[in-house]
């Protein structure tokens, strides 16, 4: 995918609310990255403390061009995601994006496959997917829950859900490769999102189907735009530039083609 | 605009400031940012004579005003970066300072050598690679080794010498005086300081190297402390950095004897950080009335 | 409640929560705020055989989540500071350890001597003091003369003797090794890291003593870095600090290897903390199922 | 004077303004350390970044012991300062205090002398003698501005007042020691607190006219306490437990008679 031009803003929340327990929805104004971003591509987030010195990338969940608004999903896991969740409309807020590749879109029937913190981008895919004319029925989506489910309603609206959960306490017991085996649900790509683990399964599974799989990696990140090499994965093939086999998930990712990565 | 041009081993930089090795790439990325061409001069990332693989990841973790990194020199070698790299920075109105490392004096000298016709302008050497005879321990933390380093590379050298200091040593104007003995032009400081993290309930180590370089705001004071006794041992220019995130650090670096700065870790934090810095040394000299930096250089 | 003691050369430490010293006092101003019988042990400040004045004014500056001091090892000589600080010491519930400080070998080895029959667990040997006869260098960064001044307190002290290891020196694990060379009976790292500060607009040092020792959380990395190397080089008990702030931190420090942790520039932040620190390391204990913290220690 | 007890507190803030352009005056409501202060005494303020280790000492100006509350009053002049200004009724923030010794009180005809950011703790200290009885003209005021007055409405009600400024801009040109030779003030005692240049003024006034004066020092602290030996100010004999000359501005002072002490 050829890139997207990046901004650097200081934007305004419009709003945040819990979708459970330590999950946030935050609206932020942008109306640059908002016209710009694709499914996929995420951001920069940064703090306000001055003791962290990291941006925290987000991946984008929602954009809404007419607001020039984005929708940010994350979990609470640690200070930097914490001082976020306390942030309500009018705030401030540093933002870069929109950052990375994204998914090739390309497909007629597509399975989306995404795990806890992983299903976000995937609702921004759903929707460009929607819009491109995929019938409900055709547009199949896997969510796999830790326990509570969250941005299952919006899903509904627009795709054939399946769901699991790693306790049972929602959908089928078991992670989101499970799922589809035992629903047998197929189709001519996937696009899957979440923890290395799952990834790992669901390039398996896509191999031994033979289908092809589009996988969105985390890594931790320092520079969020290709230029430290903090953030590489290991590849198959050696990168073209750089003569090894690693490339960097905040530029040449974070979507990679399954055969692409070695996870 | 206040005249705030450096004359560094005889070479003008249109100002002090540069950035710090390995944080900024060679600028291709960060140009959707920053003007390049505002920079006194552009440090690359350091370049080995073949591809260096890096280390595994997680390569980088956070710490209190600050952050470990340890990338391993990753780098496709000098080939490729001479066909990228320096393709772009040389369309670029800035200074060329290409940082160099190597396993062992021939691979450093190779690179050297093949910069020689090249449009560079100076050459930044990292003395805290890996010494492969010296069984992995940094060339930068033994005086010997450090001035023997130094003679191979001036000996080949077309460009300035600029070694990079590596701040984990007893007695770092020891080491300015035996990169002086060996030749050398210009020095750098600091490089990053080592440290450890520990991630306590995956009980492993944060950082996949177990030991990462400490950067950022934290260690401005062991840097300052560093470029003084430095720029007070030695009389060679000296670029200095470690932490350096506004103007007023810059200012601070100057006032201890440095002659240029970088901006490194700050980078990642503020990609506006250079012009920031550049423009507020600007200012500082329109309102004391300074006609050259030199006028607050190592006025401490 | 969990059992939190440790065994620290031969002594039980109902905890293993010390504090650094010289950021305490001998605890009786913390009083009002900390319940000093809780502690494992208080580690005194530095204390030498004469009344010692310290440096000039100002003798602190704030850094990025760190602070520098050259407070100078200012105290009322061990005369006074057995009437005054151990007599206040001695009705506490808590180990007492005795931080000693000199500028020649006599000088250490007479406050030692004096402690002898005194009610004192265990002394904590600061080599970081200038070291007259070496010309104002401090003890700490030549292994040849510290594991000499460590044998010759060594010969008179009744106590065990820990000695306190600078981080300004190049290779942490070969003073570790001299120091135990030399008879120490345990070790204690790290002391501050020389920093230095300038105040642009006065155009002076922010400290009167020009350079002053980094410490807080600013210096964690490197301080588990090196006592994770200690560790690994020697076989005595160690006491870790450097930027311990929370219970996570301890843990830490555990895991690379100490036995007891200590709380400096943290209580300046927040005088509760060393309390926070017990707690935690308790409720981490018991959701852990951990009979000792032994378990963890060095576990990687 | 004997040790008041030291509290330490996360307080609410009660309401903030600004008195000049960069003078803040900021109520806090914390009853323990409102019914416990002296004049002269000050606290610690701690900041919320957890870049900033040390607390920021500022004295106390007044006093509500019927709300429980406390007033400082202090100029923006870094980081710690700048957070402090940001704060609004509501917010929490942590205090440390009352600490130090505070003034003697013990006086009939007293003489202030304020300077600059010297001038909030002689305000608690003007109500304190007026309450105690001193009458508005025996009340004696000197301030010192830099360019804008503040708080001199509040000292008017209760003391005579006279007024000197650096750059002339309101009343006498010059400093408080000039004023106090200009227009002959005198008095019993001396009460001063001010920049360092303005105390040592104040000393040699004082030892010209052989008038007994205390002076407030400042000097930068780490622990507020006593503990740490940070803060300490040379005096002209040794100091009982310490042996040499050297007091503590935190636990000893930071009110300090002008004999005490070498400026
Ligand atoms: C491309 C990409 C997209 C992401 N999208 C989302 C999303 O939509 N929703 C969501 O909840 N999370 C997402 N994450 C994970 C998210 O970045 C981390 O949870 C977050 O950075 C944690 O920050 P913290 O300050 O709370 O944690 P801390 O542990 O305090 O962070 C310390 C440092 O580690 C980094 N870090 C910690 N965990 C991760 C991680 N899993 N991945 C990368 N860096 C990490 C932080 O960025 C920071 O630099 C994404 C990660 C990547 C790489
Ligand atoms: C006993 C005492 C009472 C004081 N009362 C007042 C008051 O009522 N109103 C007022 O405006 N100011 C007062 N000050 C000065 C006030 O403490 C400083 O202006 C303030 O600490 C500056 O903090 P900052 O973070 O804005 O500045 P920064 O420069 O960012 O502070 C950096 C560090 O230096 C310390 N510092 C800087 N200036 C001073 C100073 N002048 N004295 C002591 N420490 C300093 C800070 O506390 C901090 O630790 C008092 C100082 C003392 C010692
Ligand atoms: C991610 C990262 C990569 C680095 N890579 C190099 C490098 O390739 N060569 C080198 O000499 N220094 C390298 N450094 C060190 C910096 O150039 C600099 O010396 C150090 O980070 C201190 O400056 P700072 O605190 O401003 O970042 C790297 C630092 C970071 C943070
Ligand atoms: C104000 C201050 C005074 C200190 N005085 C002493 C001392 O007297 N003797 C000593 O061995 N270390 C002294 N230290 C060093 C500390 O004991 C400790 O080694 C160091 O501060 C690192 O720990 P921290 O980061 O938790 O503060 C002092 C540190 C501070 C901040
Ligand atoms: S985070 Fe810097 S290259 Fe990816
Ligand atoms: S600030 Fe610690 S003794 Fe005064």
């Amino acid at each position: 995918m050829e890139q997207t031009k990046k901004f650097m803003h200081v934007a305004e929340v419009v709003s945040q609310s819990r979708l459970t327990e330590d999950i946030c929805s935050l609206w932020i104004k942008d109306r640059d990255i908002a016209e710009n971003a694709r499914p996929g591509q995420f951001v920069s987030l940064f703090t306000r403390a001055d003791s962290r010195m990291l941006p925290r990338p987000i991946s984008i969940c929602e954009t809404n061009r007419n607001k020039g608004t984005i929708r940010l999903v994350y979990r609470i896991v640690g200070s930097g995601t914490k001082e976020f969740s306390c942030l309500s409309g009018g705030e401030p807020i540093e933002i870069m994006g929109p950052l990375g590749n994204g998914y090739d879109l390309n497909c007629k029937e597509p399975v989306l496959m995404g795990g806890g913190i992983g299903i976000p981008p995937l609702l921004m895919l759903a929707k460009e997917l929607s819009a491109m004319g995929i019938p409900k029925k055709q547009l199949h989506v896997i969510l796999g829950y830790r326990d509570n489910a969250f941005l299952l309603d919006e899903f509904k609206k627009i795709a054939d859900i399946h769901i699991s959960s790693d306790s049972g306490a929602i959908g089928r017991k078991g992670n989101v490769v499970d799922c589809a085996r035992e629903e047998d649900v197929t189709g001519e790509c996937i696009f899957s999102c979440g923890p290395t683990p799952m990834l790992r399964a669901v390039k398996r599974y896509a191999y031994e189907n033979d289908i092809p799989a589009q996988l969105s990696l985390e890594e931790h990140m320092a520079c969020g735009i290709g230029a430290c090499l903090a953030c590489v994965t290991r590849t198959a093939e050696p990168d073209e530039h750089f003569k090894v086999n690693t490339r960097r998930v905040c530029k040449d990712g974070p979507v990679f083609y399954a055969e692409e990565v070695e996870l | 605009m206040a005249d705030l041009s450096v004359n560094f081993c005889g070479i003008t930089m249109k100002n002090p400031v540069t950035v710090a090795s390995g944080t900024f790439g060679s600028g291709r990325e960060y140009d959707e940012f920053v003007d390049v061409n505002r920079l006194g001069a552009v440090t690359t990332k350091g370049v080995s004579l073949t591809p260096w693989e890096g280390n595994p990841t997680p390569r980088i973790a956070e710490t209190a005003s600050g952050m470990m990194n340890a990338v391993g020199l990753q780098n496709p070698g000098i080939e490729e970066f001479l066909k990228t790299d320096i393709e772009f920075l040389k369309q670029k109105d800035t200074r060329i300072i290409v940082n160099v490392c190597g396993h062992s004096e021939k691979e450093y000298v190779g690179v050297v050598e093949r910069l020689r016709d090249e449009p560079v302008d100076l050459l930044e050497i990292n003395v805290s690679c890996p010494n492969i005879k010296l069984g992995g321990i940094a060339f930068g933390v033994d005086p010997v080794a450090l001035e023997k380093i130094t003679k191979e590379i001036k000996k080949k050298a077309r460009q300035p010498v600029m070694m990079k200091l590596s701040p984990n040593v007893t007695n770092i104007a020891e080491m300015a005086r035996a990169a002086v003995a060996g030749g050398a032009d210009a020095l750098s400081l600091i490089n990053t300081l080592t440290g450890m993290k520990i991630d306590i309930h995956k009980k492993c180590f944060a950082i996949a190297n177990r030991t990462g370089g400490l950067s950022g705001p934290a260690i401005k004071p062991v840097a300052l402390r560093m470029v003084y006794d430095v720029c007070h041992a030695v009389d060679v220019p000296v670029v200095g950095m470690g932490g350096i995130a506004s103007w007023e650090d810059a200012v601070e670096f100057i006032m201890a004897g440095a002659t240029m700065v970088s901006v490194g870790t700050a980078n990642f934090r503020d990609p506006f950080t250079t012009g920031r810095v550049i423009d507020g040394l600007n200012s500082y000299m329109e309102k004391e009335g300074l006609a050259s930096l030199s006028e607050i250089r190592k006025i401490l």
